[in-house]
């Protein structure tokens, strides 16, 4: 027992860190909202090499996985520099492809960076069709390599997703393919973006309301700013062990939970984020916005409310679910 | 108590229904924070100005049909329970002409009026600037005494509407030698097109220009365009922005149809468990801020004036606003995410609303020390 | 549409108030919890004799009814004095016994305050059984006269409500009996009565926050204490326009959405009185006790959350329920 | 990242699990807050004693097995899901016992603790005063030098268990005259049975005396009896009620086990669909509080101090219990009204969680000032 990163994970978080930073992606963002996705790709690259995706990839495959834990670390930073792009779903195309022989055709492309992936959500949207060229469309026949549908990709309230369709059929590249397990790896990966945009929001916030004046005072002074602040942090900071914890186990209901909580403390933090910073905060031309919407956006993603409080009231979320006597209470 | 409606009222609300069942676009316009759509929309105010629905509560000869209080709120029933397009004029009709009333002259008026009712002119509002959201009365634009009348200098941001509006109404600051910030304050009327206006769209969440920066470089206003006293711009603001919090920002007409197309989701959905109860709530809420404001308007109608309650109103609709979306996009599950939709696009608005014209915080704290009595603190 | 009480209304309710006010409730209720009814008895009376029971019943039995706003009206001053009692019961009981022969033989003392009431809740308890001699039992073979169970009566949260238990069977006075009507108006009374119950909180802990003084301020200037108020007030000032709205209409999806939001209300406020007042607020001792401990014990009294909410989902909220069409959401 | 616990650790659980299942009383004690049931509990305490069982993290020498942080923990998470007796000895063992650890004398622990770890002397907390609440600083009560020990008097409030405890400890004002309030306060112990003491037993909501009053009229105790330096007690105290706040005062445990319990409820009342959520966000809760807890623990086993992140687990424990409380009161429906079930008694309980050992006012401008950095505003 010993729920804490090491110090290699704490400087992986680092350096992927400071190279985000470094990147200003919010420049990087607002061209990829625009459609254009050569920045995009190019960020892409760096986050490849720096073995984020290989971290889903098995060694023989040209990754260094499966690694969860580091993963969840790294999707933390993802998220908290808002980086766009299908990155949850390349995560969930390395598991989807995860056996021979598709292995070998598919991963080595993916872990480098290459070739980024997404997956059409059945029924749904394949997030960023338009921008990959390996769209995985899970069916009940089997797993199809698709094209996405010609024609103008949908708007998300979140302006960095691009919303498109994948055409039906394709070729079908498995009979049967892990598409249970993928789900646990996407929500896993979601969960860690949405604690990292939710870190992104509060630390922005914090910012704001120490400069901001109103009143005469800094507004971060008024007790109704200061609590709904505590809240965020406490959200967040409980949110964090869940994920890590489901990272460890890797168990669907503890993923699940992991996925709810982190989304609905992402979301709550946005919601203080907007009201604190008032009607700048409202405005798609400053920053804030793009942390905003993809608070909200991931929050329906890949598994609403409901369908991850489902999962932990069918499954438990303690291995050893110790059921106490009912005549006792 | 008695919440039946007079008979000449009920046969109001049957014309206006009828009118409303024979013109309601059968598809919405497009965005009224769109070029697009806001042509649509200021077409729209002309057709509802042709047959005298869209200011009914003025008096006629400025284009109303002098409905008292209570019929404007059956008005409003029917108009949002007809799922007609959203009021491209609300800011004249519902902040400027009000003010008007009270402290326009009788010029102002003739003047003003007629076409903000039929959309000719549509006015944005222009009070916040950069260093003054919340606490208005740090206003720095200056009106400067000159020939005739005043020239505007300074910044005004958060204008809704500006993008493609015609004209703007807000405070400046007239003496700046004042003891107190309240004082010295100027309201006026400018033309957005006017010499030394620059208008800078904003785009709000998802990226419609819903308001723009307005830079005012030596801008002439004549006097004729002076509402009230020169100096005496505070107070009569403060008279406007209580309508704004009270019984004018948001009829309850607007929840009431809200909440059963949230309820009508709901059941298209299949009634699922998990928003059970949030759509009850909504039902719920929309039908006592309904109630609410009845009472507060049997009222007014009594001769009170509505004073710190329109507190209470405000975050009381703007947290259902907000409850209601939400749960409408919970409902929709991933499709929740695209912006293009009219919940979509309700949602993005709603978020707005416990933020502008007072955030709730502020409003809270006029409930908790003028309603309740409570010590006023530091905020 | 005129939806204020008028001067009459008003006055009635300040010759309440002013007359529960000197009866000195506190001590009333504490000695009915105890078990001793005498001063509640006499209480009780001096209520009949302002005519509060007789808004129930018809003029030719005795009563000046059925006036449901002025009901209304009384009841929200019952609960603001935490009155104890079986009041909604009695008010249920007439109703019950509305139509002759019954009202003959009963009504007349219901509505002097001669003989209170209490009606069983199907399958659950009768409020202050032991109290009374008048316990009706609606069940599905019709309306009976029931004793209650020797044996002490449970404890209740609010120390001041009784539950005792009526015993299967007694006299069958009625093969049909006006049960939903009843239910009707005894949530529009107990409606009332947590609206008053809310209100006296709010009043008590504004009282409490303004005087009591740490860190060398009075509490009541600390902006979370101050916001905490304010949703209180705003919550309740919200319900009664509901609580009046159902009075006024009598129909049962409204009058179940002024019990469950006045009932919601005052346990929020009952939240905030216990909190603010910090330990003190957690005494038996102490009189806010008296309606912390009602404001729990209404919310799931003749009709728990969940029930009204079905009503309102059912029966909808408007006569004139317009439905949208859907194609244009 | 490892959530596994050590073979010994393991079998550690498997002893602990054994042990309970053998004794853990059938059918539940009277409640705590009763004479009888005290008199239970306490002989309880001693049937854990006898064992080993009823201080598992202290020394051998005082009745303990030396037990870790972590194996304390798997202790608590065995002890609450057996359905095990509340903790009489809570008082004594949560906060006395760590303050003596850290600044008694051997002597006193070799006196105060054995009988503490049998029940035989149960303690009783003497912390606040009828005007030091969350303001403890203001602390009136007097402890007056005399030959050999000090004179106690003054007036204590809120002294849980005192009603039938045996002893308490809390802080008394030996300098009057210092700056600052915090300056001058004394740490010590006393007997609630010796000359001068009164002690008047207080009901909270349900009537139970949870709690006493406490008045001193010239109460001696001796030297031996004060802990650490005479007017360096508030410092103790507060590194005793750090630990309060943090991961002593609520084990994860006691959470696990009522939110298993919850779900249990939810079931055997046929799954209704309107508890669904909250059934499973206390699910979820628990198992977050947890792996907090578990976080937390892995850091205090590399050195780090707990600081006033315990702030934000304070606020959390205490409103999921009250939250999970109130979801079973709901799913008990009218029958959640009455006094005498186990769901009651944990609901009464819970209400003061978000008041005592410091409000969640408190805790929250804790997180905002010493954790986000924002500016320490007037409270």
């Amino acid at each position: 027992m010993r729920f804490l990163l090491d110090s290699g994970q704490r400087a992986f978080a680092d350096a992927l860190h400071a190279m985000l930073t470094a990147a200003d992606t919010p420049a990087v963002i607002r061209s990829w909202s625009r459609g254009d996705h050569a920045r995009g790709r190019a960020l892409w690259s760096r986050i490849a090499e720096a073995g984020v995706f290989g971290l889903a990839v098995p060694e023989e495959y040209g990754g260094a996985g499966p690694h969860p834990v580091e993963l969840a670390v790294a999707f933390v930073e993802l998220g908290r520099h808002a980086v766009p792009g299908p990155l949850a779903e390349t995560v969930g195309a390395a598991v989807l492809l995860g056996d021979p022989p598709l292995a070998e055709r598919f991963l080595p492309a993916l872990a480098s960076g290459e070739r980024p992936a997404t997956v059409a959500a059945p029924g749904g949207y394949a997030l960023d069709g338009d921008a990959v060229s390996l769209c995985l469309s899970p069916a009940p026949e089997g797993l199809y390599l698709s094209t996405v549908t010609p024609g103008p990709v949908r708007r998300s309230l979140d302006p960095a997703r691009r919303l498109a369709r994948s055409a039906p059929g394709g070729e079908l590249l498995a009979r049967e393919a892990p598409y249970d397990r993928a789900l646990t790896w996407i929500r896993l990966a979601t969960a860690a973006q949405a604690l990292g945009v939710g870190l992104a929001l509060l630390d922005r916030t914090v910012t704001h309301v120490r400069r901001r004046t109103q009143f005469g005072v800094p507004i971060g002074s008024f007790q109704a700013v200061k609590h709904r602040l505590a809240d965020a942090k406490t959200a967040l900071e409980f949110a964090r062990p869940l994920l890590f914890g489901a990272a460890t186990t890797l168990r669907p209901a503890e993923v699940a939970a992991a996925k709810l909580t982190a989304c609905e403390a992402a979301y709550r933090t946005a919601r203080t984020a907007l009201h604190l910073h008032g009607a700048i905060g409202y405005t798609a031309e400053y920053d804030l916005s793009l942390w905003l919407t993809k608070a909200r956006a991931l929050r329906s993603a890949w598994g609403a409310p409901e369908e991850c409080r489902d999962l932990v009231l069918t499954d438990g979320l303690q291995e050893t679910d110790g059921q106490p006597e009912a005549d006792a209470w | 108590m008695d919440l039946t409606h007079s008979p000449a009222d009920e046969e109001f609300r049957g014309q206006a229904r009828a009118w409303l069942d024979a013109h309601v676009p059968r598809t919405p316009l497009p965005s009224l924070e769109t070029e697009e759509g806001f042509a649509a929309h200021r077409a729209w105010e002309a057709e509802l100005a042709a047959d005298r629905w869209s200011v009914v509560s003025w008096p006629e000869r400025y284009g109303g049909r002098d409905a008292g209080l209570l019929r404007w709120l059956v008005f409003e029933e029917e108009y949002w329970a007809a799922g007609a397009p959203g009021r491209v004029g609300q800011n004249g009709i519902g902040l400027l002409a009000p003010t008007l009333f009270a402290y326009g002259t009788e010029e102002q008026r003739a003047r003003v009026l007629p076409p903000m009712a039929t959309g000719e002119v549509v006015w944005a509002q222009a009070w916040s600037e950069p260093e003054a959201g919340s606490d208005l009365a740090a206003l720095g634009s200056r009106a400067v005494r000159t020939d005739g009348g005043w020239r505007l200098r300074g910044h005004k941001t958060w204008s809704s509407r500006a993008a493609f509006a015609d004209r703007a109404f807000g405070l400046f600051r007239s003496d700046p030698e004042t003891e107190r910030p309240h004082q010295g304050l100027t309201y006026l009327m400018f033309d957005l097109r006017a010499p030394g206006v620059t208008v800078r769209p904003i785009g709000r969440l998802d990226g419609r220009p819903a308001f723009a920066e307005l830079f005012l470089d030596d801008v002439f206003v004549p006097d004729e365009d002076v509402i009230g006293e020169p100096g005496q711009g505070w107070r009569i603001a403060m008279s406007t922005t209580a309508d704004e919090r009270g019984l004018t920002l948001r009829s309850p007409g607007r929840f009431l149809a809200s909440a059963a197309r949230l309820r009508h989701l709901w059941r298209a959905q299949g009634s699922p468990g998990h928003a059970r109860d949030r759509v009850a709530d909504a039902l719920i809420a929309a039908r006592a801020y309904q109630l609410f404001t009845y009472a507060a308007a049997s009222r007014v109608l009594d001769g009170a004036r509505l004073g710190p309650e329109s507190s209470m109103n405000k975050v009381f609709w703007s947290e259902l606003d907000l409850a209601l979306h939400e749960t409408a996009l919970d409902l929709l599950g991933a499709e929740g995410e695209r912006a293009d939709g009219a919940w979509a696009e309700g949602y993005v608005f709603s978020l707005a609303g416990p933020i502008y014209a007072g955030t709730n915080e502020i409003q809270r704290d006029i409930v908790a020390e003028r309603l309740l009595g409570l010590p006023k603190g530091r905020r």
